[in-house]
């Protein structure tokens, strides 16, 4: 399996993500925003960072840039022919997937205006995602959170037909760290191709490195995509 | 020169975490008497040349698809700058 | 400028300066850029060093950062900077750019930044002045640092009336790279090209440079400068991408950072450390506000530049580069071997120097210096005569008061809005004593940093509070499970005309220097900031001390704090 | 129920990041007529009763010393909100 993970300028985590999938054991391969070809990938990573600075809005610059014009139009509603492309988009990148209308609502400035760092406890309520299938239904993980702009906001209606699709991925444990409407971590597209996660998984694949109690929670979300399979 | 104006204002149905950081900074201020308050944001673009009705329309689309996101926020104004401003 | 100085400006020209000239030395022989007050105490850190002690140093004090060797063809270069008094004026920002500043010195050796930690100082945490810079500082170095995706592994925090109105901002940045990839900030090669890259040049950072501001820009009535600098952190970001290919691509023989002094600066110091000669078109460098005076662009600060010397066939292969990541770079002019910096503007000559002048040889203070009559008083008022507690229950509240003050409880509110995580390295960071980052992803092989001062030690007395705080940092090394390598300082203290200040100065790198010899490692560099005081009341004397370590597999560091129940307490020492 | 309306901008002299960040992403959407973009803030504070002429004095402390950066930002409006608005 070879998954893309795209570096945009102003892209921080791309590095990360890219050693993530190494270690599930997938092939990376790194994508250039500027580039249209994704090389053949069979899934998508957008990284978290700021991409061009975050300075207008979060991923409002980066879902111009010519690799979402071929990601966009891959990961796109399921058609006879192709389940669409998974892609995973990881804080900016989840930010990035709400711009470009691949997932609905939108990320604004944290409740608290300030950036949180922080390992955070979520829960996994949505296993049937090209990015969680590796994970057993309300499982609990621990995997760091860094964000400014982490609060996922969305009108009622549309929070009411996330829930009633079982939409939402994970949700925030012990404490909304950002004013997130209804504690929502993540959340998918209606086939579960496309997840926006705002905490960080690729920051708990290896032991050593990631939050104190969680140590490799977070691999399951590379580990799931190389399965290929959506187990509903 | 010519200036346009761009007014973006969040959704009034969309919760704004930042006006809502600034009514409390404003009663902690002593400014009271603000019971509500919204924060958007205000763009100034340049043009060369007068700004007239080809302008405003080419602004207003950037207004549109990159300087405002529909699903929170409405551009709730696309005008020239006055000469004070 | 003193009127001395002018003079000495006038006989290494053997004329009168131009207005572009006198910007030039003004700046360059500023205290900040020139030392002159600190540089003839400073000289004990190379004196007092052994051959043993350089055993691991790759690059030693002179150069932008040291550098040192961790084996297996590893290097690392360590910084740490001081930005207080634009802190001061405007926190986040001054707090933004002085990340920002000290992240291009880290990146002009050669090296991929991979840390920044922050040693910081405030007044009373009840005092008003607090309130207003401690947020704004705080959320100036995450939102500098995440955004260029560096984690914050550490730094201290402390509180005390002397710091009001004088708030000290330190920041250390940390890079590695590989032995061949060191670069130096030196101009050689005859005909090779001086390009500068990055952000434009605009009017920032100019008022410092006060002697201008009446007499050279009447004419033409150039404009409001702004007061202070604004960092553009995505900016800075996109250079150190573009500067790592630059180096992968080998395409660059010598690079400097803009920092102090600007223009001036990088013309200079890249100049005299190299073959002596240099020719620049100013007028050529691109511009944020076209209304900049030539004598404006030399000393403006603008944060976010940098400049490469490129050979004539590696231009095209660096233009590649720059314009692949966005980044903006202009052809200045070229190398020369006249052993004069000649800088044009629009075809005229506005300066001719010798370059060395203006980089290296600026004045040198012998500044007096005698021990205050105070310390006397101050070193008498022991804490005998303070009420020890006598029951339990005394003892329970003192400690609950204690773990309670704003010196002793948790940096929670400050380290969390630091990202830590960040490339994925970070072993160890808040609260561990130490940071620890892994550098080599196949064995393991790392680094651990600290940082430390307690100024309330070296108030009482600067030559041990000196080395109480090397001390500090060094075992906060070792425990973390790291071989201390080198050091390097920020020399934090007030005003040097004061002979009491002086005396705390040169007690403290005295302190300092005698301390690395008995350690046997190296000070590798630092920095220097005078005049943090309000009126005559200078702050406590705050040498601090950052100390870097090797750990051959960082799965083998000790974090601080107990894991497991049941574990045995032993205390070391005496 | 009376609004006023508060409009920031960084100063003419200050590096504007965000406005850079705006004319860069103009230009390569084709919108390169704007050749230059500037990025403030504008508030929407909400009294009872109407914006009297003291409401106006009061916004204007508070966008003085709250809502703007005096250093680096001006305030470039305080007025009444108008009915379109
Ligand atoms: N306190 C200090 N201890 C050790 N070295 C110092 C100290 N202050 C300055 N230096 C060294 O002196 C040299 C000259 O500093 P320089 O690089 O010109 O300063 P800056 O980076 O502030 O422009 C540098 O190598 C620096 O590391």
């Amino acid at each position: 399996m070879r998954i893309g993970v795209v570096t945009f300028p102003g892209s921080l985590d791309d590095r990360d993500a890219l050693r993530a999938v190494r270690i599930a054991g997938g092939t990376p391969v790194p994508l250039w925003h500027g580039d249209e070809d994704i090389k053949n990938v069979d899934a998508v990573v957008l990284p978290g960072g700021f991409s061009y600075g975050d300075y207008l809005r979060c991923g409002a610059i980066a879902r111009f840039a010519p690799v979402m014009r071929t990601v966009t139009k891959l990961a796109g509603p399921p058609t006879q022919t192709s389940p669409g492309l998974p892609v995973l988009g990881i804080c900016n990148g989840f930010q990035v997937l709400t711009e470009s209308h691949l997932l609905p609502g939108a990320l604004v400035r944290n409740e608290k205006q300030q950036f949180v760092c922080r390992d955070q406890k979520l829960r996994i309520e949505r296993t049937s995602t090209s990015w969680t299938n590796g994970y057993g239904r309300n499982d609990e993980i621990v995997i760091p959170l860094k964000n400014g702009e982490g609060g996922f906001i969305a009108d009622e209606a549309t929070l009411d037909a996330l829930e009633g699709e079982g939409q939402i991925v994970a949700r925030y444990l012990d404490g909304n760290p950002n004013g997130s409407r209804r504690d929502i971590a993540g959340i998918s597209n209606v086939s579960g191709t496309v997840v926006g996660l705002m905490p960080h998984p690729e920051h708990a694949t290896e032991a050593l490195y990631g939050p104190e109690n969680g140590g490799t929670d977070g691999l399951a979300f590379f580990t799931s995509a190389l399965q290929g399979v959506l187990s509903a | 020169m010519g200036r346009v104006v761009i007014d973006v204002m969040p959704k009034p149905e969309i919760l704004d975490p930042q006006g809502k950081a600034v009514v409390g900074a404003l009663a902690r201020l002593g400014f009271a008497e603000f019971a509500g308050a919204r924060q958007g944001k205000r763009f100034e673009l340049e043009v060369e040349g007068e700004v007239d009705q080809a302008v405003l329309d080419r602004a207003r689309e950037a207004a549109q698809t990159l300087l405002s996101n529909p699903v929170i926020e409405d551009v709730v104004a696309v005008r020239a700058a006055s000469n004070q401003e | 400028m003193k009127a001395d100085e002018y003079e000495a400006v006038r006989k290494i020209l053997d004329r009168r300066p131009t207005g572009s000239e006198l910007a030039m030395y003004s700046v360059m022989w500023s205290e900040h850029c020139s030392y002159k007050s600190s540089k003839v105490h400073l000289r004990q850190f190379g004196e007092k060093t052994t051959d043993a002690m350089k055993e691991h140093l790759l690059v030693g004090i002179g150069e932008n950062a040291g550098v040192v060797d961790i084996g297996q063809g590893w290097a690392v270069t360590f910084k740490v900077e001081s930005h207080n008094h634009p802190s001061y004026v405007e926190p986040y920002q001054g707090a933004a750019t002085g990340v920002g500043g000290i992240v291009r010195d880290i990146i002009s050796m050669g090296a991929r930044p991979v840390a920044v930690m922050d040693p910081l100082r405030f007044g009373a945490l009840d005092h008003p002045d607090t309130h207003r810079v401690l947020p704004g500082i705080v959320a100036g170095i995450g939102g500098y640092g995440n955004c260029l995706g560096l984690p914050n592994i550490g730094g201290e925090v402390s509180f005390d009336p002397c710091y009001q109105g004088n708030p000290l901002v330190n920041a250390l940045a940390v890079g590695t790279m590989r032995h061949e990839d060191i670069h130096l900030a030196n101009a050689r090669g005859n005909g090779n090209l001086v390009v500068l890259f990055g952000a434009r040049t605009g009017g920032d950072g100019i008022g410092g440079a006060s002697i201008l501001a009446s007499d050279t820009f009447t004419e033409g009535g150039p404009t409001k400068r702004p007061a202070v600098q604004v960092g553009d952190p995505f900016a800075e970001k996109v250079l150190i991408e573009c500067c790592l290919d630059l180096f992968e691509a080998n395409v660059v023989q010598g690079i400097q950072d803009l920092g102090a002094a600007g223009l001036s600066c990088a013309f200079s110091e890249l100049a005299s450390n190299g073959d002596g000669g240099m020719l620049v078109h100013l007028d050529r460098a691109p511009l944020r506000d076209s209304t900049l005076a030539p004598e404006e662009i030399l000393m403006s600060e603008s944060q976010e530049r940098m400049m490469a010397v490129v050979t004539p066939e590696d231009l095209p292969g660096f233009l590649e580069i720059t314009t692949r990541w966005d980044v903006e770079a202009t052809v200045m002019g070229e190398v020369t071997e006249t052993g004069r910096l000649i800088v044009l503007w629009h075809g005229e000559t506005i300066v001719d120097v010798p370059p060395r002048s203006v980089a290296h040889d600026g004045p040198v203070y012998d500044r007096p210096y005698s021990r205050p009559e105070w310390l006397d008083a101050r070193q008498a008022d022991t804490p005998d005569h303070l009420p020890k507690p006598a029951t339990d229950d005394e003892l329970a509240a003192l400690v609950k008061t204690m773990v309670a003050t704003p010196n002793l409880a948790s940096r929670n509110w400050i380290t969390q809005q630091y990202d830590r995580y960040v490339q994925g390295n970070t072993a160890q960071a808040m609260p561990d004593d130490a940071g620890v980052l892994r550098v080599d992803e196949e064995s393991g092989l790392g680094v651990a940093i600290a940082t430390d001062c307690n100024q309330r030690f070296a108030a009482l007395d600067p030559y041990t509070g000196a080395q109480l705080a090397l001390a500090e940092a060094y075992r906060n090394v070792g425990v973390a499970g790291g071989r201390p390598l080198a050091v390097t300082d920020c020399l934090n203290f007030g005003s040097p005309e004061d002979p009491a200040v002086m005396w705390q100065f040169a007690e403290a790198v005295r302190g300092l220097a005698d301390g690395c010899q008995q350690l046997g490692i190296p000070v590798t560099g630092g920095n220097v900031s005078l005049y943090n005081q309000t009126g005559s009341t200078a702050i406590h004397p705050t040498p601090v001390v950052g100390v870097l370590g090797v750990l051959d597999d960082v799965a083998r560091r000790t974090p601080s704090g107990w894991r497991a129940d049941g574990a045995q307490l032993f205390l070391l020492g005496t």
